[in-house]
């Protein structure tokens, strides 16, 4: 195996990883919801992304091991894909239950370009204490 | 060979008995009629040679191993008791087909009787000790089987229960019985058991295994204590009565008696248990018979008292005694079988049997007023009858014990009860019989009857009539008719210890035995024109009603067992599962205290501290979902940690497709559960208490640390593997390089087969259930009027569904040579069927995805077992798979195994199955919606 | 020294533990998840009777001769597929109990 | 250095993991641990192609590719119930 290509495969191994961990970090230290939702989804979707990287450079390139491997593509695209769809249901998610955020700011759902959505949406009679989601005392 | 053709006949002519019913009532009859003949001639030709001394024994091997042998021995007592089981049983027969209603069917009634006969005909002939409690056992639930016949009346169905529970677990004595006597004398064929009598009567077990065989006869034969069932089962139709309590059924425990007599007798236990009972059952039967208003229960009464005395003759077992236990045997047939038809004739032609309202038959009823008034004279042991014979041979035998014994050989005063007991209960018998003939034949003619009473059509009388002519030709010439055949019957009871000759008459001058019979039938008119008075006296006795102590016993039984269950079961599925789980623990740790635990010496793989995480991390998954148990959702999704982590560690420690596999169900599964928690509350309550909790604690973590003590003593023991044939025969014989998944579809293929099986049924259990109306239930309602399907997610599933089922056929393909495979390519193609679902909607799919998954489930399962039945075609086992090898251009080489075909089968199952749980489960939330909103509305 | 053996056996430990706690709760859902984690550790348990190997897995290639045991691998993934089964049907009768019962208590009926 | 890049970089991951299941234990909203749930999922994918590249062997990638679409079912799955209740409607 090229010198090289070890330098540069590791480095993206590294640096990936080091993407995942700061994304984790961020899941751990940002202080509200729509915070979080940022680290996992943005930071540790580009680290896998190097990590893929650094495998589809050790694999293909690599006389060592036999073969083409075309797996990491398919990888990379399905989670290029999928990620920000999940993101944007769990954000949607969380504006939809007015999830509070830090920063003294009223809920989104609240704000003056939002209020013909609930107007559309007849709320009465409905029980918000209903709503499955676990977090609710009984 | 004629033997065992005799026995089978019957049990032959069950199904033909019964098909021919649904032609015609004759039909039915004649084969019934034929097949009783048939076995009277085939035993006819066998008549002569046992007559003259021969024993017959035909033997072919069964089951070696516990010493079960079809062996059929044909000497004298066998050949008294086939004539009896089909002669009598070809004039019931007869008797029958007049005697039933067009209501009742006669094709069982027919079968059942087939049955019972063949049953008794095995008891009878048989030569090994086994078979024959086989049959013993038979005919206890053919004659259950025929007591409960009239099945709508309750009284029929207790008696026959009765009946069975007292015969059966006597049948269950007498097995054990023969079981001990096997142990004894080392064999179950009748000719080694009773060449052996001494050696059984020296051995220690001798005692048991007399209890035991004791038990087995008293409780057929009803002697007293347990002569109760008898007269509870005279519910039976009056044909049955006849021919299993008089003359067959209840002579099968006299005849075990007779017939191991030569082996057992000769002890005194012998003597005095026997004896005792007999003349016990003797006096209180025909005490108690007297006092019965009901024809039948008098008769039945009669029966138990008669059966005592050839009980109590066997008993004193000497020469004559035995002898006259035979003659009394053949001569108690015929008079109680005639008596029994007798009294359903009244039955049958006057609508009642109940003895205080029947009165002066003999003017509308002569002839079967002269049967069975002949027939009571028998009974009542009136010199010219055959009943006299046999029972003067009894009072001599009576009066012969209380002069002289060898168990006391001076003449004791107590030895007087002896005859003493034996008077008395001929003089109730007498009684009796002069009672069942004045109170229904004579006295002013009865008006008030249910029916007009005349005499039956000639097919009903003539079986009595014959049995009538029987007592009383035997009565009057014993010495032409009985002797000889006497002779030969009674040498096997003997032990062919015989007499020069027997010499039977009806007068032997001016005897002891004569006096007794003398002032028997005396004494027996005068109770008679006293017994209403005595019935008084009667009547302010204790009595002992055995069918209400057996009753209470059983309900006893019955009461035990249900505080038991409430002791253990308090209708609490928590305290249940707390049993059984801490029983199963301990019996655990059980065998850790026996045989010590230790771990093994094998080599350990050290880990790394990095491997230490994801086992930091499934803990922490597990212990969450128990700490967050009370919030369903929380506790859910640490579930699926705990399975993501599980899936990491089957590929970690080489399991790829274990791994795969996992993963998919995992997810699946939360799909699954999130489906069915829509439906269910959100939280569980706060429900245990300290106590409760900490109970729980401790048995969840004893029976962790047991099994995990279990694991780990195993993992670090060395290896036995059969591992290595399946890694060197994958690629020869199953035609793959995927060892699991070779194995799985070929090597076990079977066990595969059967596990897509039950897969697909669960799916049908499911569908089951969701089936049908749904109640209305209130449930959580739709909490936002937010579009339905986000449109993102919608149109990224247009692209992501088509590209998940690519990868579930690229799975599909590679999986004999590679991680992959018909379940897990199954499982992939669920998920991207759900994504769609959860994406689109049910309605939106359905459009599109237009299969019948039942159908495919079920084309799975086919394809499956046909595949395993192609391999017949190539006259190879099956399941045994071909290959084809093939080098299409730019592909490469491709396996086309069989085994394919095979892996096809389970991915449709797969794939069936779990879309149809999914698509059910969410269509029935759907239509509780429905409800719902209806519900609102209103 | 820590071995993976050991790590195994703990792992099994506790999800069993965790399981039987879960069964003997007095609501359906539960005992469904604890039904679960009981079905995960006996399938780690049977795997493990096959001993660890790390790198190894049974796919037959050239030059490659320790392989680890395939047949409790087999068995597994049959396992988990009828565990599957086994959950489906019984989180199903407890949707029905539920609906028909009027409660999702145990027992059938509220205590 | 490939091998202690690849050590350093599977240190990284599991590091990541546990602070994953530290904000899933911690919560304090249901959501906040179906992001934790998701994220575990991606970082095990990271973590399946850390160890083949330490293998040397491409026989996981499988495993990889149906986690990456396991975790986006289960993770629009349990979103769905927030959204909705109802995931398949």
């Amino acid at each position: 195996m090229a010198f090289w290509l070890e330098i540069v495969v590791s480095f993206f191994l590294v640096a990936g990883a080091a993407f995942a961990l700061i994304g984790s970090w961020g899941l751990v230290k940002l202080d509200d919801f729509y915070m979080r939702l940022h680290g996992p989804t943005k930071a540790t979707t580009l680290g896998l992304g190097g990590i893929l990287l650094a495998s589809a450079l050790y694999f293909n390139f690599n006389p060592d091991v036999a073969g083409v491997s075309i797996h990491e593509v398919l990888i990379t695209i399905f989670l290029f894909i999928t990620a920000p769809v999940s993101a944007h249901m769990m954000a949607k998610t969380a504006l939809q239950k007015h999830f509070d955020y830090v920063g003294g700011q009223q809920d989104p759902l609240n704000h003056p370009r939002n209020v013909h959505t609930i107007q559309e949406h007849d709320l009465s009679g409905m029980d918000e204490s209903q709503i499955p989601d676990g977090d609710e005392e009984e | 060979m004629t033997m065992l053709l005799i026995v089978l006949l019957p049990f032959l002519a069950i199904g033909p008995v019964w098909f021919a019913a649904r032609f015609s009532r004759n039909a039915s009859f004649y084969v019934a009629a034929t097949t009783t003949g048939l076995g009277l001639g085939l035993l006819a030709s066998l008549v002569p040679e046992v007559m003259a001394g021969n024993v017959f024994v035909d033997s072919w091997p069964w089951i070696e191993r516990i010493g079960l042998n079809i062996a059929f021995r044909m000497d004298g007592l066998a050949m008294l008791f086939c004539i009896l089981i089909l002669g009598i049983g070809l004039m019931v027969v007869i008797y029958a087909k007049f005697y039933l209603t067009e209501d009742d069917p006669i094709g069982p009634f027919y079968a059942m009787l087939m049955t019972f006969m063949g049953a008794m005909l095995g008891v009878v002939t048989s030569e090994n000790l086994l078979l024959l409690a086989m049959f013993w056992e038979l005919t206890s639930i053919s004659s259950f089987l025929l007591i409960g016949y009239w099945r709508h009346l309750p009284a029929a169905r207790q008696g026959a229960r009765l009946a069975l529970m007292i015969t059966g677990s006597g049948g269950l004595f007498l097995l054990a019985g023969v079981l001990l006597l096997q142990e004894i004398t080392g064999s179950l064929e009748l000719s080694v058991v009773l060449a052996s009598g001494p050696q059984i009567l020296d051995h220690d077990l001798y005692w048991a295994a007399l209890i035991c065989v004791l038990m087995g006869a008293f409780t057929k034969s009803a002697q007293f204590p347990f002569h109760f069932w008898l007269p509870n089962a005279m519910t039976a139709p009056t044909p049955v009565s006849a021919y299993l309590h008089s003359a067959t059924m209840v002579k099968a425990g006299v005849f075990l008696l007779a017939r191991l007599h030569p082996a057992m007798s000769g002890s005194p236990e012998w003597f005095f248990l026997v004896t005792g009972a007999g003349l016990t059952t003797l006096a209180f039967a025909a005490y108690v018979a007297l006092f019965k208003h009901d024809l039948k229960g008098l008769l039945a009464y009669s029966t138990i008292s008669h059966l005592g005395i050839i009980t109590a003759c066997l008993g004193m077992s000497t020469k004559w005694a035995t002898i006259a236990a035979v003659f009394h045997i053949m001569n108690h047939a015929a008079f109680k079988a005639s008596l029994f038809m007798s009294a359903g004739i009244v039955d049958h032609e006057c609508g009642t049997r109940d003895a205080r309202l029947l009165s002066g038959l003999r003017h509308s009823m002569p002839i079967t007023f002269g049967l069975a008034t002949l027939g009571a004279l028998a009974m009542g042991g009136a010199p010219f009858f055959n009943g006299f014979l046999s029972k003067e041979m009894f009072f001599k035998e009576a009066y012969t014990l209380s002069q002289a014994h060898p168990y006391w050989p001076d003449a004791e005063y107590w030895a007087w009860i002896f005859p003493v007991v034996a008077t008395v209960g001929g003089l109730f018998s007498v009684a009796y019989s002069v009672r069942f003939i004045h109170d229904v034949f004579f006295g002013p003619e009865a008006h008030d009857l249910p029916k007009h009473p005349h005499d039956p059509p000639f097919g009903m009388w003539l079986p009595v009539a014959i049995l009538v002519a029987v007592c009383v030709v035997v009565g009057v010439v014993p010495m032409y008719t009985a002797e000889s055949f006497l002779y030969a019957t009674a040498s096997p009871v003997t032990g062919y210890d015989m007499p020069e000759a027997l010499h039977l008459h009806w007068w032997h001058g001016l005897v002891p035995e004569l006096y007794m019979t003398l002032v028997a039938i005396a004494a027996g008119i005068g109770v008679y024109t006293q017994w209403k008075k005595i019935a008084a006296i009667g009547d302010k006795l204790p009595t002992i009603v055995g069918k209400d102590f057996f009753e209470s016993f059983i309900e006893m039984l019955i009461e035990g067992a249900r505080a038991l269950d409430r002791l253990v079961d308090n209708q609490s599925l928590q305290r249940y599962m707390a049993y059984t789980i801490s029983f199963a623990t301990l019996a655990g740790f059980m065998a850790y205290i026996e045989e010590g635990w230790q771990s093994g010496t094998g080599v350990q793989t050290p880990a790394s501290l990095v491997s230490l995480v994801p086992v930091i991390l499934l803990i922490a998954g597990a212990f969450m979902t128990d700490f967050f148990q009370r919030k369903r959702l929380v506790s859910l999704i640490f579930m699926s940690v705990v399975g993501l982590i599980v899936s990491l560690m089957f590929i970690y420690f080489s399991a790829p497709d274990l791994g795969l596999t996992q993963i998919s169900v995992e997810v699946v599964t939360v799909l699954l559960l999130l489906l069915a928690l829509f439906v269910l509350p959100q939280w569980n309550p706060v429900e245990s208490g300290w106590l409760r909790r900490s109970r729980d604690i401790l048995v969840a973590a004893s029976a962790g640390i047991g099994v995990g003590a279990l694991a780990w003593g195993v993992m670090t023991r060395q290896q036995q593997t059969i591992a290595d044939y399946y890694l060197a025969e994958s690629l020869p014989k199953g035609g793959g390089t995927n060892v699991v998944n070779v194995i799985l579809v070929d090597f076990r293929g079977f066990d595969t087969m059967g596990e897509v099986s039950v897969l697909a049924l669960a799916s049908v259990g499911i569908i089951v259930m969701l089936t049908g109306k749904k109640p209305l239930y209130p449930n959580q309602v739709m909490p936002f009027p937010e579009e339905r399907f986000p449109l993102m997610l919608t149109s990224v599933t247009r692209v992501l569904v088509p590209t998940a089922l690519l990868v579930a056929f690229y799975i599909f393909m590679r999986g004999h040579n590679l991680p992959g495979g018909g379940f897990i390519a199954g499982l992939v193609a669920v998920v991207a069927l759900a994504m769609q679902f959860v994406a689109s909607g049910l309605d939106w799919t359905k459009g599109r995805f237009k299969l019948d998954l039942v159908r495919l489930s079920a084309i799975g399962v086919l394809l499956a077992v046909g595949t395993g039945l192609a391999a017949f075609v190539w006259g190879r086992p099956f399941l045994t798979s071909g290959m084809l090898h093939l080098h299409p251009p730019g592909i490469g080489e491709v396996h086309i195994a069989s085994a394919m075909a095979f892996d096809t089968g389970v991915f449709l199952v797969v794939v069936g199955s779990l879309v149809l749980i999914i698509r059910r489960l969410s269509r029935y939330q759907q239509t509780m919606e429905v409800q719902d909103k209806a519900g609102g509305n209103e | 020294m820590i071995s993976f053996e050991l790590l195994v056996s703990v792992t099994i430990a506790v999800l069993v533990a965790m399981g039987v706690y879960l069964v003997l709760r007095a609501r359906t859902f539960p005992v469904v998840l604890g039904l679960s984690l009981i079905s995960y550790a006996v399938n780690l348990f049977l795997f493990s009777m096959g001993r660890l190997e790390v790198g190894s897995p049974p796919i037959l290639q050239d030059g490659v001769e320790v392989y680890t045991d395939p047949l409790p691998q087999a068995l597994v993934l049959t396992a988990i597929v009828i565990g599957f089964g086994m959950t489906a049907f019984s989180i199903i009768l407890a949707v029905k109990a539920y609906v028909e019962l009027g409660s999702d208590h145990v027992d059938g009926e509220e205590p | 250095m490939l091998e202690w890049a690849n050590i350093i970089a599977i240190v990284m991951m599991t590091l990541s993991l546990l602070m994953n299941m530290w904000r899933m234990a911690a919560g304090p909203r249901t959501l906040d641990r179906v992001v934790a749930l998701d994220t575990m999922y991606i970082n095990a994918i990271a973590l399946i192609i850390l160890f083949e590249i330490y293998l040397d062997s491409v026989l996981y990638f499988e495993a990889a590719l149906l986690i990456a679409m396991m975790g986006f079912v289960g993770t629009v799955a349990l979103s769905k119930y927030f959204l909705r209740g109802d995931i398949i409607e």
